[in-house]
């Protein structure tokens, strides 16, 4: 059943596992087991990026294509749901059908510059193809703030959604375990939800034959021709479904956030962190994605706190020439470029990699 | 006793890292001042809990969600960008309390975004612009704009356009925000006006990457044309060095007005920092200035309602003269400098010298908002 | 094979590939006809090819690091940032030279910069190669992570070491202002950059044209352990090659910074997404492809920015998509990647 | 059933191959000899669609597929093995099979199966693998084989696809002694099946005049001879441009 | 006649997989070496130990008596090239990206440019392998399969080496070409180069082989003369026949 659940791949890791188990269970009580609205605002955004990695993962890792351009498909959904709702908006609020034909229009969107993309890949290669992808982005990003009429500009746009998942909504009287149910904990677990069937869905695409093709095609797309596979088509077919993943996370993020600008969803920035994020968890594994979000959302989040903890800010650590300036809590970006070059260092194959590699001794070596 | 507690959000860290800084230093100094060193109102501790936003818009909502809520701040100041500004306003209003914006600019703030909970220390874009028109609204004088290609670049030069009445606005040149090469820009606004006759200014609106300047590099004083813009840090004016005579409006330059609690800002910075305070500097300083006016004139009550009554029309003393939130969107109406631009070796940069004081009621703020 | 042409015959020559110079030609012309007005045309195309210039000094290390060697490199801003940062330093502790009105102080100060940034900036290469760039080359979304990895860790070292504020870099006296051909009006500090960009030009195309240097390298990036066993200390090679790339990115710092009259920590991070989209219209490695390149991007933003200044935003990236669409691997391929 | 016409390819003013016109029979292994450079894996290129034609047509039961990709040749029963070998470097010896026997079954557009839940498509895949005595090394990379068993593997990539058109492209070159009979008794095997068009290009003589029922030389693209093995291997052409045994003053 | 370079006990592990078993082998100074073995036993591997491309775990390589490989050995791969062993892989390493010309001129050590190549050298590459002569400025990547292979073992010849490590060169060549490339590789012995040669072509062997040695599993199984091989039908049927098909 569960082996049916995961389509056949499991975790292959007794402490992976555990830990996979450990986050699910974890992102799913975290209403009640972390108070608080920012460890709330966190663990919604680990459910978000779980998403947008896997479905970069899928592009990525399972296919071997690297594009800088998946930040626009996320965009496009946040942009898409928060247009939507500014515009559609009526008397009595933003209902549910101008979400939905929002996020509809944003897929509809990501398809079609899905398709472009696909194309162009046809015509240049490999790095070409990524630095191409790259000025797109660039490219988009600065269309999206030139519309400002359309998307706010650098400003962004704030908009209200229905009522029921605002924080005013309080269905019910008393705290249940502790916890005030608000529309933000119903937003949470909509979205708790729509990440978990959405990547167990994909889960389902990358051990799919389609899924194995795209691999065949990563190794070497000349011999996958050979032997029968249009690589356009396959190649075209990840990108579109890696895109609409991407879009669907960036309509939940913009849902959550209640907000929705460039720096939120289009920044060059975020590329990176999703590509850190593969790289960390484990590219072509899916459950790196989940891994390395948590992971990396968290140290996002916590490693100023953790720096001030220590005591860079006025702690004794402060008054230690020259390492003061360097464990200050604003100095907290070293910390994290730090680790980036770690773990990049430390995990070649990734966390999930690494985790797989503990477990199984691999097979044998040669044997005649 | 109990305590009161603020939330200041700014950018500790991110682009705009050093006017966040600045404000900050300005805000903590502003509150030393206000309370004679006590940090007491009403026998209740002030404390300040720092968080910083990165510059991001979305962490800037969360954080000031979770200070509103996990850390139940009465009142909240910041924060540096207007981006993350704007999306902050929501979450005062869902939480029911202050957020006192302090420098994000973006009129929208107390414009069409603006709901009851928001007040404005810092001035908004449309101060920034009228008082640049004022400065240099003079009959024959011929104007052409130069400004970035997006919103603030267009809202800025529509209210400098709007606040002109004798002089005359010939030409709006918008760039993109990554322009390095200004010469294309500066070809057509010479060709635009050099066959003008009068004072020929060109008025630059420009944050951020690029360095318009270099269109003097030029020579735009073969065709007779000046060039004029507002204020900035010190770090910035280094350039205005090279335009000895330029004309403009600030919004503050240390040795610009002349009050007690300037004098005391400027003499406790160089005591602290052997350097005069800056542009965020003041800013925070106000700020801080009216939190605490508004503390003291509720005796230490924070409840809401109670703040914005008080606060709504109330006047309290900064480091620019006295400032006054206007009822309708809770703006500071405040004074604006008409400044000329004097090389002085022992500055590092271009040093400001008063014209004339641009007062409040000499500018025609509009009132955008929807209420 | 019999009709192989018997040994001792003349060994056949390669040819030169004048196309993508017409290009350039020809968009020179195309701009003429759009600005319509000589003297308005010959500043735009003065200023851009200077422009192009400077551009191409600073994409210069990156043509080695990421069009040679391969190494996508997006810390490369951090060299550049780092030789702006020592710029305002060597030449604010030179006040006197900067400040006085003889030309030949002047250049004695922002040559002093200049060198003192690609020591630096080098020697910080070394480092970075050693530490950064050596576990993962061959292995570009590594790269990618870990040079960015070190991007963030070297601005934020700058930040602890200069500060985070903006710091002015103003320009030598004798080096303001412009000079008047006729109507049109060519900035000073232009010239100094076309000198010093032409330069930098005919010293990396001699060493890498006429020495066996490049082909080194191409050769390492894709067949390490060939080289190797060649006889060739491939790790050597890419440590020089990679600090001479850094120091090239610091000589490109100071101009950069001297151009912009400020620095900022983000500075090279800025220029990131300019100078890679130069690299790969060059054909990523090609020197003459880059110079190419670069003067393009300086025209074209130059052409299209009076003619259509809101189109401007957009220039270097349509540009780079007509170029690759025309020619999928650059101006000037080098070899099939 | 298989035929080219006029097939010529020009690499700049290079003619790699050179208006060859030939056809092929089902049953028939025909070996395609010439020089190293003759253009014979070209020609194999431009049979199976690696390369685009200069002139000429490829005919596939009398319909001309020049037109097609290479997928689209693959998928109406062109089959191909490499000269040099073209493998999945990063999945395992199994997978790399697997995903040639899947392609023959054409299930790579469904998304939503669990590959797993095919176990017809492994057990054709394992058989295919003792065939080529590659069994016990079915989960090592395909990377990490020696040469020679890299060689095998291609060939059972063929083998998955069980074209109707066989195109091995020196076979058995770097297999040692005792492997390369098993390739042989592979393809010797394909013969007996009378239904298949079998091409080959192969440098060891020996193996040539043994399997072959024609030889075919190509000689700087071009065609210069074509019939019963032993009457070409004795011809001018083949004695002194190809084997070098004829006492010439040119070394080639 | 001293051995001008010497394995003993050498072992090697690729990752997790242990490859060779405690390799023995002398290479005799001016002779030709066969190294033979069916696939997978190790002949790869052995010559890439010998280059110093898999490190050797256990054991000792020495060249002309001085260790260049095994635990300790200070020598990389270009310093085991510099003391004067050429190596032709079995992948042949082409540059795809560059053309032939510059294929071999950085084979070159001595050469900077074109013009530095020894001419006279190059010439009698040419005799052996016309087809390099006529795709001088084609990019390698281009060749035919037996071209790429010419261009792989001229690259080891440009210059006079002192050891050549060769494996399998005859794969992929005309018959006339391998004719071709034994008289070659005969007419370096006769200067005195000493040549490993790892091959399945029997002809080539037994042309060219003075010493045998046959690998299995990763160890040397037999060490002999060529000659003693080739006469006696038994022990080639042993060490290299089908009668030895151990696998299932
Ligand atoms: N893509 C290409 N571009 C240019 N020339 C090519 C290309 N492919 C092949 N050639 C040339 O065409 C000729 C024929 O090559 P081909 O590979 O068909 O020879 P072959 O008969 O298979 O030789 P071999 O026996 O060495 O494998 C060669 O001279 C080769 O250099
Ligand atoms: N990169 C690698 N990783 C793991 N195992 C390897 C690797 N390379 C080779 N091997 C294994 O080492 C053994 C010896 O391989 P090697 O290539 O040396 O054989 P060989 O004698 O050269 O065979 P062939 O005649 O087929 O070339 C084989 O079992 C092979 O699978
Ligand atoms: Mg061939
Ligand atoms: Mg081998």
């Amino acid at each position: 059943m569960i082996d049916r659940l995961l389509s056949a791949d499991p975790p292959r890791s007794r402490l992976l596992a555990v830990l996979l188990l450990a986050t699910v269970l974890g992102l799913a009580c975290a209403p009640f087991l972390f108070p608080g609205a920012k460890a709330l605002g966190v663990a919604a955004k680990m459910l978000v990026f779980i998403l947008l990695v896997a479905s970069y993962d899928l592009l990525l890792g399972y296919t071997g294509i690297v594009s800088f351009a998946h930040t626009m498909f996320f965009g496009i959904g946040a942009y898409g749901v928060a247009i939507a709702a500014t515009r559609l908006g009526g008397e009595d609020g933003v209902g549910f059908g101008a979400l939905l034909m929002g996020l509809a229009g944003a897929l509809g969107l990501s398809l079609l510059l899905g398709l472009l993309i696909g194309l162009f890949s046809l015509r240049v290669k490999a790095i070409f193809f990524a630095m191409i992808t790259l000025a797109v982005a660039a490219a988009f990003q600065g269309l999206a703030s030139q519309l400002s009429e359309l998307t706010g500009g650098e400003d962004g746009l704030s908009f209200s959604v229905p009522e029921v998942l605002t924080p005013a909504f309080e269905p019910f009287e008393a705290p249940v375990l502790g916890r005030v149910i608000d529309g933000q904990v119903i937003t949470y677990y909509l979205l708790f939800g729509v990440v978990l069937l959405v990547f167990l869905a994909l889960l389902r695409v990358v051990n799919s034959p389609f899924g194995r093709v795209l691999q065949a095609i990563r190794e070497n797309d000349f011999r996958a021709e050979a032997i029968g596979y249009r690589s356009a088509v396959y190649r075209t077919g990840s990108t579109l479904v890696s895109a609409l993943v991407a879009t669907l996370a960036g309509a939940l993020l913009a849902l959550w956030l209640r907000y929705t600008g460039p720096d939120t969803t289009l920044s060059f920035e975020i590329m990176l962190d999703v590509l850190l994020i593969v790289v960390i968890g484990g590219m072509g594994t899916m459950y790196g994605a989940v891994l390395g979000s948590v992971l990396f959302v968290f140290a996002q989040n916590y490693l100023q706190e953790g720096l001030r903890w220590m005591g860079g800010e006025g702690g004794w650590l402060a008054e230690v020439p020259v390492l003061g300036a360097l464990v200050s809590p604003d100095r907290w970006l070293l910390w994290l470029g730090l680790g980036f070059v770690l773990c990049v260092y430390h995990f070649p194959t990734g966390l999930v990699g690494r985790l797989r590699a503990r477990s199984t001794t691999g097979p044998s070596p040669a044997d005649h | 006793a109990g305590e009161i507690r603020i939330a200041h959000i700014h950018s500790k860290t991110g682009p705009l890292e050093a006017y966040g800084k600045q404000t900050a230093l300005g805000f903590r100094m502003g509150l030393e001042y206000a309370t004679n060193g006590t940090m007491e109102v009403a026998g209740k501790k002030l404390v300040v809990i720092e968080k910083d936003d990165q510059g991001k818009p979305d962490l800037g909502k969360s954080l000031l969600a979770a200070a509103y809520g996990d850390d139940q701040a009465d009142i909240a100041v910041g924060p540096t960008s207007s981006g993350v500004a704007l999306a902050m306003l929501p979450v005062a209003a869902e939480y029911k309390k202050i957020l006192l914006v302090e420098p994000a600019v973006a009129d929208s703030i107390t414009g069409d975004k603006w709901n009851k909970y928001i007040f404005r220390t810092g001035r908004n874009s449309s101060q920034d612009a009228i008082s640049n028109a004022v400065a240099l609204d003079k009959p024959g004088t011929v104007i052409a704009t130069l400004a970035q290609d997006y919103a603030f670049g267009r809202d800025g030069v529509k209210a400098f356009k709007d606040a002109i009445k004798q002089a005359k606005l010939v030409h709006e040149e918008y760039l993109p925000t990554n322009t390095t090469d200004f010469t294309a820009g500066a070809q057509r606004l010479i060709d635009k006006l050099k066959d003008q006759p009068g004072r020929k200014v060109i008025f630059i609106i420009w944050a951020g990457s690029g360095n318009p300047f270099k269109i003097a590099d030029l020579d735009l004083k073969r065709h007779g044309i000046e060039i004029a813009t507002g204020g900035n840090i010190l770090p910035a004016m280094a350039s205005y060095k090279n335009f000895p005579g330029m004309e403009g409006a600030t919004y503050y330059y240390f040795g610009i007005p002349k009050n007690p609690v300037n004098e005391a800002l400027v003499a406790q910075h160089y005591k602290q920092f052997k350097q005069p305070p800056d542009f965020f500097t003041a800013g925070g300083f106000s700020a801080a200035m009216a939190v605490v006016t508004a503390l003291k004139k509720t005796n230490g009550d924070t409840a809401t309602p109670k703040l914005i009554s008080t606060m709504e029309g109330m006047s309290f003393d900064t480091p620019k003269g006295v400032m006054t939130f206007r009822k309708e969107d809770h703006q500071a109406m405040q004074s604006m400098y008409h400044f000329r631009i004097k090389v002085d070796p022992a500055f590092a940069w271009g040093v400001p010298e008063l014209v004339r004081e641009i007062k409040a009621s000499e500018m025609d703020v509009p009132i955008r908002n929807k209420r | 094979m019999s009709h192989a042409p018997s040994a001792g015959a003349a060994i056949p020559k390669a040819q030169f590939d004048t196309r993508p110079l017409w290009l350039l030609a020809a968009v020179m012309a195309a701009g003429a006809a759009l600005v319509g007005s000589g003297s308005t045309w010959l500043t735009l195309t003065v200023a851009g090819l200077a422009m192009g210039l400077i551009v191409f000094i600073i994409a210069s290390g990156l043509t080695l690091v990421f069009g040679l060697m391969d190494v996508l490199n997006f810390g490369h801003g951090v060299f550049i940032a780092v030789g702006a940062f020592v710029a305002t330093s060597v030449m604010g502790g030179m006040a006197d030279w900067t400040g006085s009105a003889s030309l030949g102080a002047n250049l004695v100060a922002v040559g002093a910069a200049m060198v003192v940034a690609m020591a630096v900036a080098g020697a910080i290469g070394l480092v970075f190669e050693r530490l950064i760039v050596r576990p993962v080359y061959g292995q570009h979304l590594k790269q990618i992570l870990i040079t960015m990895g070190g991007m963030i860790i070297g601005e934020e070292l700058i930040k602890v070491i200069w500060g985070p504020a903006q710091i002015p870099l103003p320009l030598p006296e004798s080096l303001r202002g412009a000079l008047l051909l006729g109507d049109a009006a060519v900035e000073r500090y232009r010239l100094l950059a076309v000198v010093i960009g032409l330069g930098v030009f005919a010293l990396l195309a001699w060493v890498l044209g006429r020495t066996k240097l490049g082909l080194l390298i191409r050769a390492g990036v894709q067949d390490r352990e060939m080289v190797e066993a060649l006889g060739y200390r491939v790790r050597h090679l890419f440590l020089g090659v990679f600090v001479a790339g850094s120091a090239l990115a610091g000589l490109g710092g100071v101009l950069w910074g001297l151009y912009q009259q400020s620095v900022v920590p983000q500075i090279g991070a800025q220029v990131n997404t300019l100078i890679f989209i130069v690299i790969i219209i060059g054909g990523l490695g090609s020197t003459l492809g880059s110079f190419v390149g670069a003067l393009l991007v300086g025209l074209a933003a130059n052409y299209l920015g009076f003619v259509a200044p809101k189109a401007a935003l957009f220039s270097n990236i349509a540009l780079m998509m007509a170029v690759l669409l025309w020619r999928p691997q650059g101006l000037y391929p080098v070899g099939g990647r | 059933m298989l035929e080219t016409r006029g097939l010529t390819i020009r690499f700049g003013g290079h003619v790699a191959v050179d208006q060859v016109s030939c056809a092929f029979a089902p049953g028939t292994l025909t070996a395609i000899v010439g020089p190293n450079g003759a253009g014979k894996t070209t020609y194999f290129n431009l049979i199976s669609g690696q390369l685009p034609a200069s002139a000429g047509q490829v005919l596939l039961d009398d319909m001309d597929i020049s037109g097609l990709s290479a997928p689209q040749r693959t998928r109406r029963g062109l089959g191909r093995a490499f000269q040099l070998t073209q493998l999945f470097p990063g999945l395992s010896v199994q997978e790399n099979v697997r995903l040639a026997v899947q392609a023959r079954h054409g299930g790579g557009l469904n998304l939503w199966q669990v590959w797993r839940d095919r176990r017809d498509w492994l057990e054709e895949t394992r058989e295919l693998l003792a065939a080529v005595r590659l069994f016990d090394r079915r989960d090592a990379l395909a990377a990490s084989l020696s040469h020679g068993d890299q060689r095998k593997l291609e060939v059972a990539l063929l083998m998955a696809l069980d074209p109707r058109v066989y195109m091995f492209d020196e076979p058995t070159a770097g297999m040692s002694l005792d492997e390369a009979p098993v390739v042989l008794d592979l393809i010797r095997a394909l013969k007996a099946r009378q239904d298949r068009v079998i091409l080959l290009v192969e440098h060891k003589m020996d193996v040539v005049r043994e399997l072959a029922d024609r030889i075919v030389v190509l000689h700087q693209g071009a065609l210069v001879a074509d019939g019963e093995p032993a009457a070409v291997i004795a011809s001018d052409v083949v004695q002194q441009a190809y084997l070098g045994t004829a006492p010439t003053g040119d070394s080639a | 006649m001293t051995a001008l370079l010497q394995l003993d006990g050498v072992h090697t592990h690729i990752g997790a997989y242990h490859i060779l078993h405690g390799v023995d082998l002398a290479v005799p100074e001016g002779e030709v070496t066969m190294l033979l073995g069916r696939n997978g036993a190790g002949k790869t591997t052995t010559l890439r130990t010998i280059m110093g491309l898999w490190p050797a775990s256990a054991g000792r390589v020495a060249f002309r008596g001085q260790a260049i490989g095994g635990p300790g050995s200070a020598f990389a791969t270009p310093d085991i090239a510099r003391a004067g062993i050429a190596y032709v892989p079995e992948s042949m390493g082409i540059f795809s990206d560059l053309t032939v010309r510059e294929n071999m001129l950085l084979a070159a050590r001595a050469a900077r440019r074109e013009a530095e190549l020894d001419r006279a050298r190059l010439d009698w590459i040419f005799g052996f392998f016309p087809a390099l002569h006529k795709f001088w400025l084609y990019p390698a990547g281009k060749l035919s399969g037996g071209q790429k292979q010419m261009l792989a073992v001229a690259r080891a010849i440009i210059e006079p080496r002192a050891l050549l490590l060769i494996d399998e060169p005859s794969k992929g060549l005309a018959p006339a070409i391998v004719q071709n490339l034994v008289q070659c590789l005969a007419e370096l012995k006769r200067e005195r180069t000493t040549i490993l040669l790892v091959e399945q072509n029997v002809m080539m062997a037994r042309a060219l082989g003075d010493q045998v040695a046959v690998m299995d599993d990763g160890r040397v199984v037999h060490t002999g003369r060529m000659a003693e091989l080739a006469a006696d039908a038994g022990l080639q049927q042993r060490l290299l026949g089908l009668s030895l098909g151990a696998h299932a």
